[in-house]
């Protein structure tokens, strides 16, 4: 075996340079030896090419993959992106700050809100612009609200993607839409939020609106309980989903791989209590952590951290000072912030979004750059799905928890 | 956690023939960051991965940065001493060179272990044609693997000992890297209602000539 | 057919219906004018026709009725189904579709029939490249197959449409041949999916096949018959005058129920066991490339061998058309019977409502290593309580406890085992 | 702006009756006929972009398409009678809709839904996305929004009913799948160098010249 | 034990079925075309363009400045400012068409507008056969009565109603400031001269609602924040909201 395991497996090497990769991927790439896959002759047996995708309702939109079958087992997995590319950098690059702020709703469309966050702090980053604490908290809640939004269609996509008709996506949809009601009052669009300015946020909260979004906070508890008695304890879920997909711990760190994927792995990092943004290290709350990281602990560990967004609303409506929502020095028309650069992240319900700007002084960034965290969570893919089966693969990509919109921006 | 001087300085003495220096931020955000020479990248992105101060074990973001071809107007003053005896004439010079651009790949390195950073590498290709190759950092950091493939992709560098370096955002036969400043899109202009600035002037191409400029405005059809 | 040749050539059917007016079965309430609504009406229809056309005609009646009646079923049940699902899920379901031409909704009743014409003009696509003759072929003989089997079951008091000595076993044979049609499917639409969901339909229902044969041969142990009238007429009475002698009502018989059905869920690949067909998975499966027309005769097939098989478990464990309790006789038989009937399909909605899909290996296991040995030990079980059948007084509790005991141990210890790989986790915080 | 006045609009109640009383068993069936296929549109279960959560939302319990008959998302196209086109159509995907198309089997639909489905959007500028797919294929009913509300989408469907309901099976109107020149397939797009081989498909895509004057 | 997890998710959807019969917790759906759920007031579709009185192109309130067709992230407004014979601007659109199958609904054009000239509408229930010409929306339809905002935004409206009539009282007060300064200055320099003009001078723009929207700019003359914040707190609301009454005349007409 003089070739490397992953030029065997990735076939011909590269497009252009001519480069000559068996030397280094000789080396223990990662600690850990993260590249050691196991490796099968192309032409051992009967194989079976199969496309899903980029129409395939398990998917999650337009995701391809290119699976190898030996039987039902994947031998080979190649994922194929860009069939949601849209250019969204490009645009960014072309539009102003602010012009920026309703695209990024559409990267992860299930969580504008956080997007919008990142935006906004990274924009605040590079101008030096200070945040109102009323809006900081405001923005807590949203994203804990997100969190919530997000983690309950998570679960719900995974058990559709196991087999159940839909009851359980029923039920998560039935209590997002609740939460959906609460972004369309306050910032007048169900998904499309763009909420969120640089040094502010564009619409004060009601009373009546944090009375609504507390009402459902103190009911989410609820919700999860008859969500984990329908799910959690049930054999087949656990028999598909326990020991399936296992990442281990020091590929998840090589990887990049962030949020709940990465706390499912047993790795203490939660960006919340690490860069302690906004005003997180205000409230107390606990960080759930994995051990086996497969499919069911990454499950698991989303519905732990709802319980834990729960705990933060509570504690952020405690708090929630009056005040301003905008800080008035910030500007809404021609923002121009000073040349430089800055990288702003938060810990979005997936993982780590960030957002790199780089500006040249002008009404546009210069280099406007997402870094999406499910596109990153997918070069684990094949990885754990090597060795499963074909009906594995699907639940493994549901618990990554993409979207394509953010995938392939 | 180290700052950046410290960090080269260790750097330095280590790989003493690195091309390393720091590329100050002027933005508030204060995110300097280390430029690093292509030769021994490799080298210096296991000691960042690998050594017990940093344990930059996490590499969150890869990105490429196009900085095209810039024409620049030197203008040099030179005083000749007016052969007349009269006080000296200041004589503007005006020369015009093209500083050659080049394509840039930025890294922002977490640790994980020790919950620090981001310490920011760069690297510069020689231009934006020919010497569009970098090493890279994907054996380190496997999180690079789809990241530099993108870079690879909208920008055109190639990553010398990546493990599979093909297009991953463009089909296969796409011709040109869209991220760079001077990609020029396909024009698809025929329906364009609300047209302004250059979409405006390609968009005149698919409009008829104005039968007569008497209606301005009239959205005939 | 088939079914005609069958039936000629097994002695005394021609003229079953004559004898079983003067059956000794026939209860008090069997007499009445409602029981016997059937026979009646078929009666007026033939009686006046000489002997050998007046057979031909009784048996045409029978299937016509049996077909049509199935029909209608298969259409309610997709509306009931979808209705049932919608109320799981908080909503309400079709109901805006009613009679055409009207503006009245009737909750939803046209549904079928706008699917049916829909499906019934939709273009009917054959692939290029598929084998055109099998790919006809399949849902034809999916569908034959499953209709066959309704010609043994006993769906009233004498209301049989053929009498077999063998009828089990027939039904059972004919059942078996869904699996050649499902393989057909997936072969003939040269679809990888398809190609896939067939290896994976074959694999499933062969499977399941065992346990579902093992399971009711304790029935027929304990009947003493292959018949399935003789099945139902072993259930007969009641226990001190309430409990019905249903064999679901003993251990061995709860048990063996209890397979069935699983093995039934399996056999007609509805979910969790829907694995052929596993649409997160492998888009449609076997009827990746079946359009229109022909995708409706699969989904027929499928509510059928539902069907079929929920009613073959009705009469071996749920006392067939009999009523659960005497004085609830003056209801007629086939009205208990789809009573029942009725009630295991909203069984298998209800699970379809709820539970995620299992995947192939664990299907496979779950039959080979848990359903094949606990219906081997179930067998073990009703020889003891046909044994024992003569032990009353304390005896009895005795001959209870035992018979549970022999058919939870093996539960038990089995699940366990089972389970084995898997269980409930508790997490550690940061 | 949403009497869809331009939707061809089903016979009035009084001509029906006419119709009927003078026995037109024709007009009965091809009422019976438009009624069924009109309760029963079946969508394939195809989402690309942001859309696509609203039409899942649309099919979830708050709001219900299986009110209508059309819950039964069908993954495979050939059991499906309309294709939602949700979300942002890109030239990478543009080839595999168009496949996805042909592999419906007639009578299909077509719903653009959201701005990018129908004009490319808000990512209309982007180097890779198409310029809305009805360059390609014939849409029936556009939904503009980003995203269009699940109500919407609900709206649109029903448009689409009425549109089906009216349609007339003889004649100059006659729907597309039962024309003589109806194009059973239609033309692929290719992957070319920089966009799709033709950009456009000139049956389907005939755009109304516009006439600006050269901006002030 | 094997199948517990099991009966108990039979036990959770045997509750949502039984309960959808009578608690409306679990039949949760709205049946749309017969039942809508309230939209909330701050809920956004697409633009429109807000005309003060009742002849709707001449009562718009937008001055063709273009900053919305600027700012607009996906490009879907398209502007052409009306001029006059003399080739003059009148500052009104002769063309505003907004594309709505593009239109991302981001509100920027609302945000940026300093005349409160263009807001988001609520309507949905669009489903067209044709984009070309439905969906490309003309001046004509976009323009709506400001009784028409004031319905759908109610809290809102009166908001920047109360703005532009105070924006209203102190372009008067100006004007009649200056009117009264000419006055006695005329006075001053011509002694005994005759009456003073009874009208104001008017402003450099011709039309009468330029005169009116000039100050409305005068107020605030750097959008550096956003002109209407829409939803404050009740408190504010009533601060800024209590004197004026909806206008509903044109200004200076």
């Amino acid at each position: 075996m003089t070739n490397s395991p992953i030029v065997a497996l990735h076939g011909t090497p590269a497009v252009a340079g001519g480069n000559a990769p068996s030397e280094i991927c000789h080396s223990p790439l990662a600690p850990g030896g993260a590249h050691v896959r196991s490796v099968r002759d192309e032409f051992h047996g009967d194989l079976l090419e199969v496309s899903m995708g980029p129409h395939h309702p398990s998917t999650h939109g337009v995701f391809r993959m290119i699976a190898t079958l030996d039987g039902e087992t994947i031998v080979k997995l190649k994922p194929v992106f860009g069939y949601l590319h849209r250019n969204h950098e490009k645009i960014g690059e072309n539009t102003t700050y602010l012009g920026s702020m309703p695209y990024t709703d559409r990267l992860d469309y299930l969580c504008s809100m956080t997007n919008n966050w990142a935006y906004a702090l990274a924009v605040e980053k590079l101008a030096g612009q200070p945040v109102p604490e009323r809006t900081e908290y405001l923005r807590v809640i949203l994203a804990e609200l997100t969190r919530l939004l997000n983690h309950t269609c998570l679960a719900g996509f995974l058990l559709q993607d196991t087999g159940a008709s839909g009851t359980p996506l029923m039920y998560a949809f039935r209590e997002r839409e609740k939460i959906l009601d609460l972004f369309e009052a306050l910032s007048g669009s169900r998904m499309m939020c763009n909420y969120q300015r640089f040094g502010g946020c564009r619409v004060d909260a009601s009373p009546e609106w944090l009375e609504a979004a507390k009402r459902l906070a103190d009911g989410y508890n609820e919700f999860l309980d008859e969500y984990e008695a329908l799910i959690t304890g049930n054999e087949i879920l656990m028999a598909r989903t326990q020991g399936v997909g296992v990442m281990p711990r020091q590929l998840a760190v090589s990887a990049g791989i962030t949020g709940p994927m990465l706390r499912a792995a047993g790795v203490d990092y939660d960006i919340r209590k690490v860069d302690g943004y906004g005003v997180y290290p205000r409230f107390n709350f606990r960080v759930p952590l994995g051990d086996h990281g497969d499919t069911y602990d990454r499950y698991m560990i989303r519905v732990l951290e709802m319980r834990e967004s729960i705990e933060i609303l509570r504690q952020a409506f405690a708090q929630l000072p009056s005040g301003p929502i905008m800080d008035p020095k910030a500007k809404i028309r021609g923002f121009k912030p000073k040349p430089g650069e800055a990288y702003g992240r938060i810990e979005g319900p997936k993982g780590e979004i960030g957002f790199y700007l780089i500006s040249d002084g002008g009404a546009n960034p210069y280099r406007y750059r997402v870094r999406p965290p499910s596109f990153i969570n997918l070069t684990v893919l094949e990885d754990m799905c090597l060795g499963h089966s074909i009906a594995d693969a699907v639940i493994i990509l549901g618990s990554i928890d993409i979207v394509l919109g953010e995938v392939d921006r | 956690m180290e700052s950046l001087e410290q960090i080269r300085d260790r750097l330095l003495s280590r790989y003493p023939g690195a091309e390393l220096s720091i590329l100050n931020n002027p933005s508030p955000s204060a995110q300097h960051s280390l430029v690093v020479g292509g030769s021994a990248a490799r080298e210096i992105a296991a000691f960042l991965r690998d050594d017990p101060a940093l344990q930059l074990d996490f590499c969150s973001n890869v990105t490429g940065v196009d900085w095209p071809d810039k024409e620049i107007v030197e203008t040099t003053r030179t005083t000749i001493p007016d052969p007349a005896g009269g006080p000296p004439k200041l004589v503007e010079q005006k020369t015009k060179r093209i500083q050659p651009g080049y394509l840039e790949v930025v890294y922002h390195l977490y640790s994980m272990a020790l919950k620090q950073g981001p310490v920011i590498i760069r690297m510069r290709t020689g231009n934006r044609t020919d010497q569009v190759t970098l090493p890279s950092l994907t054996p380190v950091w496997r999180s690079g693997e789809f990241q530099e493939r993108e870079v690879f992709d909208l920008f055109g560098v190639v990553f010398d000992g990546h493990p599979d370096l093909r297009r991953i955002l463009m089909w296969d036969e796409f011709k040109g890297h869209p991220m760079r400043k001077d990609y020029v899109e396909p024009d698809d202009y025929e329906w364009e209602p609300t047209p302004h600035d250059e979409v405006l002037a390609k968009a005149k191409a698919h409009y008829p000539a104005p039968a007569a400029p008497a209606a301005p405005g009239a959205n005939a059809k | 057919m088939t079914l005609v040749q069958l039936s000629r050539v097994t002695p005394g059917v021609s003229d079953w219906f004559f004898q079983s007016l003067s059956s000794p079965f026939i209860a008090a309430a069997g007499d009445s004018r409602l029981e016997r609504l059937p026979i009646i009406a078929r009666d007026l229809l033939t009686s006046r026709l000489p002997e050998p056309w007046r057979w031909w005609l009784n048996s045409l009646l029978a299937i016509l009725v049996v077909l049509f009646g199935f029909a209608i079923l298969f259409a309610l049940l997709t509306l009931v189904e979808r209705k049932v699902l919608g109320r799981v899920q908080n909503r309400p379901g079709p109901n805006r579709t009613g009679l055409p031409f009207t503006k009245l909704r009737l909750f939803g009743l046209g549904q079928p029939l706008a699917d049916g014409i829909k499906m019934l003009t939709k273009e009917d696509i054959v692939p290029r490249s598929a084998d055109k003759l099998l790919h006809f072929l399949a849902p034809v003989a999916l569908l034959a197959f499953s209709i066959l089997t309704f010609a043994v079951l006993p769906f009233g008091r004498n209301l049989v449409p053929v009498e077999l000595d063998a009828g089990i076993l027939y039904f059972f044979a004919a059942g078996a041949g869904t699996e050649l049609a499902v393989f057909m499917a997936g072969w003939a639409s040269r679809n990888k999916y398809s190609l896939l969901a067939a290896m994976r339909a074959l694999a499933q229902l062969i499977s399941y096949e065992l346990p579902l044969l093992l399971s009711f041969v304790p029935v027929i142990m304990m009947a003493g018959t292959l018949s399935t009238t003789g099945v139902v007429e072993a259930q007969a009475g009641w226990k001190f005058g309430f409990i019905p002698h249903w064999h679901v009502l003993t251990p061995w018989g709860f048990a063996a129920f209890v397979i069935f059905m699983v093995s039934a869920l399996a056999e007609s690949n509805r979910s969790p066991f829907d694995l052929p067909e596993a649409e997160s998975e492998l888009i449609a499966g076997h009827l990746t490339e079946y359009s229109g027309f022909k995708y409706a005769l699969f989904f027929m097939a499928e509510y059928f061998g539902m069907c079929a098989l929920s009613a073959m478990a009705v009469t071996l464990f749920l006392g067939g058309w009999r009523a659960p309790l005497p004085f609830l006789e003056i209801v007629p038989s086939y009205v208990w019977f789809a009573l029942k009937l009725f009630a295991l399909l909203f069984g298998f909605i209800w699970i379809r409502a709820t539970f995620p899909r299992l995947r192939i290996d664990q299907l496979t296991r779950f039959a080979w290593k848990f359903l094949v040995p606990m219906a081997l030990i179930n067998l073990g079980t009703a020889a003891f309580w046909s044994l024992t059948c003569n032990w009353s007084g304390p005896l009895q509790l005795a001959r209870w406890a035992i018979a549970l005991a022999l058919v939870a141990g093996p539960f038990v210890v089995m699940g366990r085992k089972l389970s084995r790989d898997y269980a409930p986790r508790t997490y550690r915080y940061a | 702006m949403t009497d869809s006045a331009n939707t061809p609009t089903p016979l009035s109640d009084a001509d029906r009756d006419e119709l009927r009383r003078q026995g037109i068993l024709l007009t009965s069936l091809e009422e019976l006929y438009n009624w069924g296929r009109s309760h029963s549109v079946w969508p394939l279960q195809f989402g690309l972009a942001c859309c696509a959560i609203e039409m899942i939302a649309a099919s979830m319990a708050r709001f219900d398409i299986a009110r209508f008959g059309s819950e039964v998302f069908r993954p495979s196209p050939r059991q499906a009678d309309l294709l939602i086109v949700s979300g942002t159509v890109t030239k990478k995907m543009a080839p595999q809709v168009v496949r996805l198309w042909n592999q419906m089997p007639e009578p299909k639909y077509c719903i653009a839904m959201g701005a990018c489905a129908i004009s490319g959007g808000p990512f209309k500028q982007g180097y890779n996305v198409l310029k809305g797919i009805d360059r390609y294929i014939p849409v029936d009913v556009y939904i503009p929004g980003c995203p269009p509300r699940p109500e919407a989408l609900l709206n649109g469907l029903m448009t689409l009913q009425e549109k089906i309901r009216g349609q007339k099976l003889t004649g100059p109107n006659a729907p597309r799948h039962l024309r003589a020149d109806d194009a059973c397939e239609y033309p692929v797009p290719e992957f070319g160098e920089t966009d799709l081989v033709p950009p456009t498909n000139p049956e389907v895509w005939q755009p109304p010249t516009i006439v600006r004057p050269d901006k002030p | 034990m094997l199948g517990i997890g099991l009966l108990k998710g039979l036990g959770v959807t045997a509750k949502n079925l039984v309960g959808s019969f009578h608690d409306p917790a679990r039949l949760v759906t709205t049946e749309y075309p017969e039942q809508r759920t309230k939209l909330p007031e701050n809920y956004r579709n697409f633009p429109f363009l807000v005309y003060d009185g009742t002849a709707a192109i001449d009562g718009l309130r937008c001055v063709a400045c273009k900053i919305c067709e600027v700012e607009c992230p996906p490009q879907c407004i398209y502007i052409i400012p009306d001029r006059d014979e003399k080739g003059r601007p009148t500052k009104k659109p002769k063309v505003f068409d907004i594309d709505i199958s593009v239109c991302m609904s981001c509100q920027i054009c609302v945000e940026v507008c300093p005349f409160d000239a263009i807001k988001m509408d609520q309507q949905y229930e669009i489903a067209e056969a044709d984009r070309f010409d439905r969906l490309l929306l003309k001046r004509e339809a976009l323009a709506k009565p400001n009784s028409y905002y004031q319905e759908i935004h109610p809290a809102e409206a009166a908001q920047v109603d109360a703005m532009l009539a105070e924006a209203r009282r102190k372009a008067d007060a100006k004007a009649k400031a200056a009117a009264e300064a000419a006055a006695a200055k005329a006075a001053t320099a011509k002694p005994g001269a005759a009456n003073p003009p009874t009208r104001p001078p008017a402003p450099s723009g011709s039309t009468p609602a330029t005169a009116a929207m000039k100050p409305a700019t005068a107020a605030m003359p750097e959008p550096a924040v956003p002109p209407v914040q829409p939803t404050q707190t009740p408190a504010e609301n009533s601060a800024t909201g209590n004197p004026v009454a909806p206008k509903t005349g044109t200004p200076g007409a």
